[in-house]
């Protein structure tokens, strides 16, 4: 049962992810993360994050990709052009990219015996406990990312507001 | 008592097909339900031709809509223009999913009146809501058209600002009730009857206002209606959507009237839990004392809806900037005194 | 049935390489924006993955911090986004290279 | 009376004057100038004079400590003074010949220009040659040794507009200091053994480990024998002496006759301890003594400038004392110092006067039929030539013979050649010298009218005139020495008892007598007069019978008359094998190739490498940000790579 759910939404986000990628028009490729959060929020289910669950839904796709599919919908610049590219992008980065997956793969693999596995139920975190350590150990860290969310808030305001 | 998986599969799928044929009902009913009264509110008879009393109007309605030719203007955006109002209706209908009706009676170890329990089962309704912004904001935008981009950027920027005074105004429940998990706030209330209900006894009164006023905006209903208002954005976002795809929209917005209307009822006017306690001698059979806290519970919705459109058919409409300085300027606030009220009052109570 | 962690890793491995090809390939600046945020959410499972793994908040917690900081990110980055586009009116990332306007 | 006899005294007068006269001099009137320079010489000379009287009742050795000068670690080395029998000898000659020297050049000197700054540097001179024979230590010594190198160069190059007294001040400089290196060198060896540098705890050292044979003493002795033969003029360092004949003629008379051309063979005596220990270096200096004799005697044969003459037979004059050192036989060695010191000196002073007499000629060929014109000069002169030719009653036959005597019985192989060869050079040194003579004082007088292109352009050209009394009386008194002078060491097989022999001994040594006893010394003694005539009658035929007979002979024999008279080319031969080749190496090899190549061509590779280095870098940053981010992903890569490497392996996730 975990396997198959695991198997299903973890297929939906690699399926989300290279559709990200192959998509030309930004609009899709904003759609397409939208699947791979959702489903990413159901593997934390899986998991035992549950309220890590919400707020992924909440936070990641319903006010951040809220936000790009604004931004793309309000430029509207359209379909990407084929302009030359880089090739230094293409030299290095790509087997950077297959190095890192294919080291990170080797080791997880490897490893895989010590690293135990993860049942339904197996870990569960209430949301009561992981409030407990938000808002009692963690309480200085949270207050600063509160302040941090305000000076986001301001740059965004300042920054794409228009010179009048 | 471990239930087998196919049982439960079956019995499940047995729920959401009742519970989604009688929300489709209702969604149709309230819509014959509101054009009857805001027409007796405007002095009219509402409608009365299709069978008695006009019963059969919205068979008529859905007939008619559904049979409509499906125009698609040429440079649509193809694929968002058919996948908006879907997300739309999906959004809606999914969170009835998590809406406990009745008592939790168990039959054969699966709950029969919820069809999922979670346990943060108030975020989950939060988190569809704030997807469904998405089918109004991929409407708009698809159907390459100024009026309904506009109405569309209108409607999803009202959604998301009313949906931080919905959250925050549910704050207080929650403090009070002490968990996410819906049937726990109920039962919360259900202990004396009318006065252990949150609007009264739980002094969540200011809090359910803000709920109903946010809710309001939500569902782009009654003095928050402005993107669709038709004198200045002809139809808003849904302007280029005909037939089929326009009835998708138009359901998706009186389930989410009904949806409001049943998370109103569990969390402020105590669920399924009847207003007089257990005063009432318990007569009747199992079954009797099965369905009556679904009585109960129909009979609060029932009252929202009527609310709903009895607003709708009095309260003019806002301008955009009113509305926006409304949500942010007056609801948000408010919501977050009221959070600070209610968490100073459990401390007292609690030392 | 039992689900080892590994596989929550490599997926997280395979996401995140993704998002860095993604981050290669696009020329759309909003692409590139999002491909970022495909590699914090693969990062993100990682830690939802360990923190199963070893039975322990913290690892929870950190995600909780990190959807902060992305939505912060997110935010000042589409504005700079809006700013770039007003003033070039391209998003194409390679007419993007130069300080001077 | 062993109160200290303030030794320190003796070099610190002059020191004293030499400053006075340096500083001052230029505004002092030159009355002033002289009676400063006089006391300051004159009152050592009486100082030496008094502790030659009580010399007797000193307890010798007397040695006098000043003041410490170096102490690191156990060796040490400071001021220290010391006298015996053969500083004293050393101390009368300085100073007595100095006085002499400096009375003749107030009257030699007086129209010169630079009248101060001269007797300013005679005077150091005094105190640098005064400090050397008084040293106590090997440092010491040295220091007086560089002093004098220092004061000959000043005085050479006297005559500053002088294109070649500067060059020939710098070429004695450089020599003497070639020469200073091989002293330094043995300086080293001495502390590397010995640990110490004064002479009595060496000597003691050596004294008491006579197991020490050859070897390391071998080693010291030869770095000796090189500085002794730069500072005295020997075969392989001899060129500056000749050259140095660009300074005045007083300057020429006391350091490269009397005193300082002396300190190489008072040097190699005073250590004679060590050259005894290594027969290889007795015989070395033997050979070089003789050669340089012959090699000297050979090329004076034929020069025609008088100074040159007198220099080519003072170098040959030191071979004979360092042939005498050569056979061990250091006391006869000592005794032809003194007696060489006198007649030279008064030769260089009688030279100086005829010079001084033709305003400034130095040219034979010039000269002649001066013996009515300059009577005294021509007395004094005869008796100096008479003296160096070593007839019998004057000083050079007494000390000359003794040498050959001494040569003839040592026990050294060579003994025998090395004696022949002496008295064949003693034949040419009495040709040269009597050439000498009649060239300048018979026949009719060469003098061009008014040709008068002498080199040091002091001449007043009013007619040949006798030198003022200032000048002649030294002439006079060393004449007397001259003559008197032999007396002092007739050996016993002439009647006399060798005083100066046993005064010397208990520093050098028992000299030893010959089995053959004493009618050998006399046969020896007569063989070495009739040389002598031999020479005065060829001198005669040649230069006074038939005056045309030098030319026609120098015709015949023309290769080697044309080699003599260029001094067998050594300088030219120096020239080319070390000057040249090392002006080739810094020119070229030095500054051509390591210079400009390795230096400035490193510099600007260095600045060219960072050039092409940072225009490398440059390429990647393109402003292209999906290049950085290839960049990026490369670099978290290899980044991973290295953790897992690195900490990986022990990574347990339990």
């Amino acid at each position: 049962m975990h396997l198959v759910l695991f198997l299903i939404f973890g297929g939906l986000c690699v399926a989300g992810a290279l559709n990200l990628l192959l998509q030309r028009h930004p609009i899709n490729s904003a759609l397409s993360l939208i699947v791979v959060m959702t489903s990413l929020a159901v593997l934390y289910l899986l998991l035992g994050a549950e309220f890590l669950a919400a707020a992924q839904v909440i936070v990641y796709s319903g006010a951040i990709m809220v936000l790009f599919t604004f931004v793309i919908m309000l430029l509207n610049a359209g379909k990407e052009e084929r302009t030359h590219g880089s090739k230094a992008a293409y030299i290095v980065g790509f087997p950077g990219a297959a190095a890192l997956l294919g080291i990170l793969t080797y080791i997880f693999l490897k490893q895989s015996d010590h690293l135990g596995s993860a049942k339904l139920g197996g870990y569960l975190v209430t949301t009561s406990d992981l409030s407990r350590v938000l808002f009692r150990d963690l309480l200085l860290p949270f207050e600063v990312t509160s302040v941090l969310i305000l000076v986001a808030i301001l740059g965004a305001v300042a920054l794409a507001r228009r010179e009048h | 008592m471990e239930v087998s998986i196919w049982i439960f599969l079956l019995l499940s799928v047995l729920k959401v097909a009742v519970v989604t044929v009688i929300t489709l009902m209702a969604v149709a009913y309230t819509v014959l339900l509101e054009r009857k009264l805001v027409g007796r509110i405007q002095n009219r008879w509402g409608p009365s031709r299709v069978g008695p009393f006009g019963m059969w109007q919205p068979m008529a309605d859905g007939l008619k809509l559904f049979l409509k030719e499906d125009l698609m203007p040429t440079n649509v955006y193809k694929p968002l223009y058919i996948l908006a109002p879907l997300i739309a209706l999906t959004c809606a209908l999914i969170s009835i999913s998590v809406v406990p009706f009745g008592k939790e009676i168990y039959y054969k170890g699966v709950d029969l009146f919820q069809i999922a329990d979670l346990n943060i089962g108030l975020l989950v309704i939060l988190g569809i809501t704030s997807i469904g912004v998405y089918g109004i904001a991929l409407a708009g935008w698809s159907s390459n058209n100024k009026y309904s981009l506009m109405g569309a950027l209108r409607g999803s920027a009202q959604l998301i600002s009313y949906e931080l005074a919905l959250g925050l105004s549910l704050v207080g429940v929650v403090m009070r009730a002490g968990s996410l998990r819906l049937r726990d706030i109920v039962n919360i209330q259900a202990t004396h009857g009318l006065l252990s209900w949150n609007v009264f006894g739980g002094l969540q009164f200011v809090a359910f206002f803000i709920y109903l006023m946010a809710a309001y905006a939500e569902t782009n209903r009654a003095p928050f209606d402005l993107p669709e208002a038709e004198s200045e954005l002809t139809a808003g976002y849904h302007t280029e959507y005909s037939s089929m795809k326009f009835a998708m929209f138009f359901m998706a917005e009186y389930a989410n009237m009904i949806t409001v209307s049943c998370v109103a009822t569990l969390l402020f006017f105590g669920g399924w839990s009847s207003p007089f306690g257990d005063l009432l001698p318990a007569w009747g059979g199992p079954v009797v004392q099965a369905l009556l806290p679904v009585f109960w519970f129909v009979l609060k919705v029932f009252f929202f809806l009527f609310l709903y459109i009895w607003v709708r058919g009095t309260l003019p409409r806002f301008r955009y900037d009113q509305l926006m300085r409304f949500g942010w300027k007056f609801l948000l606030p408010l919501a977050i005194a009221n959070i600070i009220a209610t968490s100073l009052w459990l401390a007292f109570r609690a030392a | 049935m039992v689900v080892p962690i590994a596989y929550y890793l490599v997926l997280s491995a395979i996401l995140f390489s993704i998002g860095v090809a993604a981050f290669l390939i696009k020329r759309n600046i909003i692409s590139i924006f999002m491909s970022i945020e495909l590699m914090l959410n693969a990062v993100n499972l990682t830690f939802v993955a360990f923190a199963h793994q070893w039975h322990q908040v913290s690892g929870q917690i950190f995600v909780f911090f990190v959807m902060v900081v992305a939505a912060a990110e997110a935010a000042v980055g589409l504005a700079i986004i809006i700013a770039i586009f007003r003033t070039r009116n391209t998003l194409d990332v390679d007419h993007v290279d130069l300080m001077k306007l | 009376m062993t109160s200290s006899l303030h030794l320190w005294l003796i070099p610190l007068v002059p020191f004293a004057g030499f400053l006075v006269n340096g500083l001052l001099g230029r505004r002092f009137p030159k009355a002033l100038v002289t009676t400063v320079a006089l006391i300051a010489t004159l009152i050592p000379f009486v100082q030496v004079a008094n502790i030659a009287l009580h010399f007797s009742s000193l307890t010798l050795p007397y040695t006098e400590q000043v003041a410490t000068w170096i102490t690191a670690g156990n060796f040490h080395a400071d001021f220290a003074f010391a006298l015996d029998q053969l500083t004293l000898i050393m101390l009368l000659v300085v100073t007595g010949v100095g006085f002499l020297i400096h009375i003749y050049s107030v009257g030699y000197m007086a129209e010169e220009e630079g009248y101060w700054r001269f007797f300013a540097y005679l005077n150091l001179f005094m105190f640098f040659m005064l400090t050397l024979v008084l040293a106590e230590n090997f440092l010491l010594m040295f220091v007086g040794w560089e002093g004098v190198g220092l004061a000959s160069y000043l005085l050479i190059g006297f005559y500053l507009t002088k294109d070649s007294a500067a060059n020939a001040g710098k070429k004695a400089f450089v020599v003497n200091r070639i020469g200073d290196f091989g002293f330094l060198l043995a300086m080293f060896l001495l502390i590397a053994h010995f640990g110490t540098l004064s002479f009595s705890e060496v000597f003691n050292q050596v004294a008491q480990h006579p197991e020490w044979q050859g070897g390391f003493l071998t080693a010291i002795a030869l770095f000796l024998i090189l500085g002794a033969t730069g500072k005295s003029a020997q075969i392989p360092l001899y060129v500056w002496l000749p050259d140095a004949m660009e300074g005045p003629t007083p300057v020429s008379a006391l350091i490269h006759a009397a005193t300082m051309v002396t300190a190489g063979v008072y040097m190699v005596v005073r250590t004679h301890v060590i050259f005894d220990r290594s027969p290889f270096a007795l015989s070395t200096i033997a050979v070089i003594g003789t050669a340089t004799a012959l090699f000297a005697a050979t090329i004076g044969l034929v020069q025609t400038d008088i100074k040159r003459v007198l220099a080519y037979s003072t170098v040959s004059q030191l071979g004979y004392m360092f042939l005498a050192c050569g056979v061990a036989a250091y006391s006869s060695g000592i005794f032809h110092l003194l007696t060489h010191a006198f007649f030279k000196a008064l030769l260089f002073l009688s030279a100086g006067s005829v010079i001084h007499a033709l305003s400034g000629e130095q040219d034979m060929r010039v000269m002649g039929g001066l013996r009515k014109k300059i009577p005294i000069t021509f007395w004094t002169m005869t008796m100096a030539v008479f003296a160096i030719s070593g007839f019998p009653p004057f000083a050079g036959f007494f000390s000359k013979d003794e040498i050959l005597y001494q040569a003839f019985i040592s026990p050294n192989g060579l003994g025998k050649i090395l004696w022949f060869i002496g008295l064949f050079t003693a034949g040419l040194t009495s040709f040269y010298m009597f050439r000498l003579w009649y060239l300048t004082f018979f026949g009719e007088s060469r003098a061009q009218a008014t040709t008068a292109h002498d080199d040091h352009g002091h001449g007043h050209g009013h007619g040949v005139h006798e030198s003022s009394w200032v000048m002649l009386t030294p002439l006079v008194i060393l004449a007397i020495l001259s003559g008197i002078g032999g007396w002092v060491g007739v050996p016993e097989a002439m009647g006399g008892h060798a005083e100066i022999a046993h005064f010397l001994s208990p520093v050098t040594g028992a000299a030893h007598e010959a089995a053959e006893g004493r009618s050998m010394e006399l046969l020896l003694a007569a063989v070495s007069v009739t040389v002598a005539v031999i020479g005065w009658f060829i001198a005669h035929l040649m230069y006074f019978a038939k005056p045309a007979l030098p030319a026609q002979l120098a015709s015949k024999v023309r290769g080697l008359y044309s080699l003599l008279l260029n001094k067998y080319w050594v300088d030219e031969l120096y020239g080319a094998v070390v000057v040249a080749p090392l002006l080739l190496i810094s020119r070229y090899v030095l500054k051509g190739l390591f210079d400009t190549g390795v230096i400035t061509g490193g510099g600007m590779a260095i600045g060219y490498s960072a050039q092409g280095l940072g225009a490398l870098v440059q390429r990647v940053q393109s402003g292209n940000i999906r290049s950085y981010a290839g960049w990026l992903a490369l670099g978290a890569a290899a980044l991973l790579l290295l953790t897992y490497v690195g900490f990986g392996t022990h990574l347990l996730f339990r």
